[in-house]
């Protein structure tokens, strides 16, 4: 298993590392037990998301992942975010080994439980918002069987 | 420290890498490379042949065979050329069962074996066969007692690793094999680990059964060695011509098996120089990891260790992570067993010696070799910590730590004896 | 002829000494060998690890694979590194038996296979499986409507050779696949002494799996392959790490590997005009036997047989004696397959082509490989004669044969298509 | 397996290969089915072998044996040869392989036989001979079963 350069690169220079101080939004998925967790603060400005942080605790891809996430959503609105697919983060970093595959999920994920915050806090959110964070329903329950990394 | 890790990463370029993975693999010797090359070319002859091409061919094969066989002080015809200590354990276990079925169905092993021998145990109880998988305790040792107690009359084999892989705990498996002699039970030891590092006689430490694979002492990958006692008869896991006594099929590898003899001769020789030298510079990094690195434990036994075993956890962090950014100052270690690399799932061994699984993803393998030097340790030393504080950095976990929303379960001073008790209560 | 046999052992001391005997194993090629010392210096890393000595391991591992499997025509996914053709033929045959036993515990072979197969076939049967053992003519073909008649609703597996290891017979394993997959019945078919001398492509041969063996084709002894099909699923025989995409456990051997790839490349690369120069050197050598040796007769199929494979039946005398006095005067020859060279027992294959006992004890196979030359034919068959004048001279079945009390079963002209008809009838 | 020098010597150069004209006595032993036929011929004048000569259809051993047994034998009163064992074949031949001790068999055993055969036609026979000639009653009436290759 090898990563590809773009992966290396996120990972070796992580961009937007860090948190956010009274962030609008921030989203937290994944479980130590996993050895996955990815941290992602919001900053968001007139639906746009003016600035995005994170923190991972986790391997090389979920670092790269969550690093290539916080690039790909800057300056998108918060709409447009939420249609950032896990395979987007994926073809971004130039693939991904198939048994890290859910890193670039627990990064779509962060985004959206930063999202669901957003919208839940801010009372905009709608039927169709609601259904694109559909999965959160579990998510927030989750344990161990129920967690990305059971998933492949 | 001022020295930061984008300094460190600018001036590695320019330094050696460090090979700190020796219980993954070593690199062969160059007397042993030269022996191997030589075979190759000269010794072409089948050993079965009947013509001097072969007999030339035989005679390296058994001159090799007697040469390991007085390593391990046991005789030629107990010693079986394999391609590998996983070949050899799966042949000691698989053939023992089958060999034996109509005595019982029940065998004995532990949690922290290698994967060689859990799979070959989970293989057989698809077919119907029982396997008790006792545990050990929080070092990695096994208390002899446990195999008593777990003997049935229906127990065929008892298979117990001599030191494990990723921790280096050594196992009593003296005591247990005089246990299963007593009772008249079939013990097999996998000493791929040990073999070349400690002292591996199979009549002392009362195996009826050895494994060993000649690329953990500096022969090449893809041969391995079983220790049979004489006038044990199991069933052949590769059946075929008459080699090897009839016991296991397949032309010879002559060339790595001279290789092999070569490997050890040379690391019995070297034993009692090389095992001081490598604990201490063990010792060294050991010590100069847990005062360098607050939250930071020593896995495995504090004392009863390979003598190049070093295992850590530290908290907070996770294991792939680390590799990558030694790999980028020039370090290749290991996180656990590298067959298992490819799998997210924390080690096996690490959860058998009953570490929680947050911890167990942050581990970190660093084994010793004939090349190792001070220079490399100190080096070391300089840069895990650089390492370690970076991926602290990004790390959520430690956020909420230094927020006081987590409490650690690795104490700040860490230690090289400490057991950790229950686990992350996240809200 | 005048010159006589002690003429030619005090010759014999000052000529380089031939050898005949490829079928048996061959030496590795000089570009191979040093491909395979440079692996072993430069490309030590486990390929499971994760940094760059591991990188570069499981990089010249699947460069390999990926040159195989173009020389193969199949996909690198297909191409399974194993230790031997032997390990090979046991994981096709007895992972298959497992993995298939709950449709069915029937298979079929020929009576003609190697120990690899018939022994794993052996084990099955003791452990209740059934097999059929096909008769082949008596020149080792095998009629594929016999195989189409054996098949039964419980037959799980088929296992037929590509060419036999002894007589050279190739067999029609194309035409016996088409029918396996037409009943939807598995098939594997032992390749390895094909490989590297005639074309080998799995899936124009209809075959689910392929075993070969690297020292065959001029790649060192240890290495062997498994062609599976692409989702093919069998049983594991050497469980344990996640190698091989987790089909064969052990530390792979990745300098084997790269010399298997380079010797199959050059193989393949040589093999159309290699396979007819040595075609002729046979054809020589075959007419000058017959032509000279009276009693003598070519075994195996007279046409359809591998290009180096020569195999003679000499009545009155036995093999062994014939081999020693090649081995005096500086061949290398074998008499049979080396890996039962230890046996009394007349080879199974000319027992399996019906070639009766008395006459199945002298036989002679000389197999030619890419250093043979026409000097070395000719060389052999000035000196052939004069052994087998001298072991006639001492036999006393040659004797009573003089006196008109045996009436010969090869007829004095010999020839390359004789079936031997009844036995001896001594009084 | 390989043999030692002394087989390779009396292989190469065996001793007192060939027949004897008007032999006093002559002993053949083995079967072509199992590879191996020695026939051994001796001149015996007042109860000595004053010649013996062999001719062997087998392996490189059996040659060896034969030819060795015939220098062991030549010389000796013929209770002395029916005292020759295989053991002292095979040991005079520096050793033979397990798998060939059969081959010392059938040298000892073809000496047998043509004593037997001197024996009994010059009316010599006693219990005492008759008992060290047991084997031949079994050896007679040999098949592949019974033959000395099956006996090891
Ligand atoms: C037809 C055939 N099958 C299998 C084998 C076994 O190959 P290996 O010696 O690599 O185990 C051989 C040669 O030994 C062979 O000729
Ligand atoms: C304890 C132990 N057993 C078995 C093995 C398997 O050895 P091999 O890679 O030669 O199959 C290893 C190493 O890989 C090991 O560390």
């Amino acid at each position: 298993m090898q990563y590809s350069e773009k992966v290396l690169d996120h990972f070796m220079h992580p961009r937007n590392m860090g948190e956010i101080e009274n962030a609008t939004a921030s989203g937290t998925v994944g479980n130590p037990v996993c050895g996955d967790i990815m941290k992602m603060d919001l900053k968001i400005e007139d639906n746009v998301i003016v600035d995005a942080k994170f923190k991972t605790f986790g391997c090389g891809s979920a670092i790269a992942s969550s690093s290539m996430a916080t690039e790909m959503i800057i300056g998108k609105t918060t709409d447009e975010a939420l249609d950032i697919t896990n395979k987007a983060v994926a073809e971004a970093l130039d693939g991904l080994p198939a048994v890290k595959m859910h890193c670039s999920v627990l990064a779509e994920q962060s985004i959206k439980k930063a999202l669901n915050d957003y919208y839940t806090r801010q009372g905009l959110m709608t039927p169709e918002r609601k259904a694109k964070l559909a999965f959160l329903e579990v998510c927030e329950h989750e344990d161990h069987e129920n967690c990305t990394c059971a998933e492949q | 420290m001022s020295i930061t890790f984008e300094e460190r990463l600018r001036e590695s370029m320019s330094l050696p890498r460090v090979y700190f993975d020796h219980a993954a693999t070593t690199q062969p010797r160059p007397e042993v490379i030269e022996i191997v090359a030589k075979a190759l070319q000269d010794t072409y002859g089948n050993p079965s042949s009947f013509y001097e091409e072969g007999h030339r061919a035989v005679r390296l094969l058994e001159e090799s065979r007697a040469e390991i066989a007085a390593g391990l002080k046991v005789l030629p015809e107990e010693v079986f050329f394999t391609s590998c200590g996983t070949e050899s354990d799966n042949w000691a276990i698989k053939g023992t069962a089958y060999a034996r079925q109509g005595k019982g169905r029940h065998l004995i092993t532990t949690t922290i074996e290698h994967h060689a021998v859990l799979h070959s145990m989970e293989a057989l109880e698809k077919q119907g066969f029982e396997v008790t998988y006792l545990d050990v305790d929080y070092t990695g040792l096994l208390d002899p007692e446990k195999v008593r107690a777990a003997i049935r009359p229906d127990t065929i084999l008892v298979s117990v690793m001599m030191a494990n892989n990723e921790i280096g705990t050594i196992l009593p498996i003296r005591e247990i094999g005089a246990i299963c002699r007593e009772k008249g039970v079939l013990f097999h030891s996998d000493a791929v680990q040990a073999l070349g590092a400690i002292p591996v006689h199979p009549r002392d430490l009362n195996c009826d059964m050895m494994s060993f694979s000649g690329h953990k002492l500096y022969a090449p990958k893809g041969i391995g060695l079983m220790y049979k006692r004489k006038g044990l008869r199991i069933d052949r896991l590769i059946d075929g011509g008459a080699q090897e006594r009839r016991q296991r099929g397949g032309t010879e590898n002559a060339a790595f098996a001279a290789g092999f003899a070569k490997a050890l001769q040379m690391s019995v020789a070297d034993m009692e120089h090389e095992s001081v030298r490598q604990a201490a510079l063990r010792d060294r990094l050991i010590r100069g990891v847990i005062e360098r690195i607050p939250h930071a434990k020593l896995n495995g036994h504090p004392t009863r260790r390979l003598p190049n075993n070093a295992n850590f956890s530290f908290e907070f962090i996770e294991g792939e992570s680390i590799l990558l950014l030694l790999d980028s100052l020039g370090y290749a270690c290991s996180s656990g067993s590298a067959c298992t690399s490819a799998s997210l799932d924390p080690s096996h061994v690490l959860l058998g010696i009953g570490m929680p699984a947050e911890i167990a993803h942050g581990s970190l393998r660093v084994t010793l070799g004939i090349d190792s030097t001070e220079e490399q340790v100190d080096r070391f030393l300089l840069d895990l910590p650089l390492i370690v504080e970076r991926l602290r950095d990004m790390s959520p976990l430690y956020s909420d730590f230094k927020r006081g929303k987590l409490h650690p379960l690795i104490p700040e001073k860490g230690g090289t004896d400490i057991r950790i008790e229950g686990q992350y209560n996240l809200d």
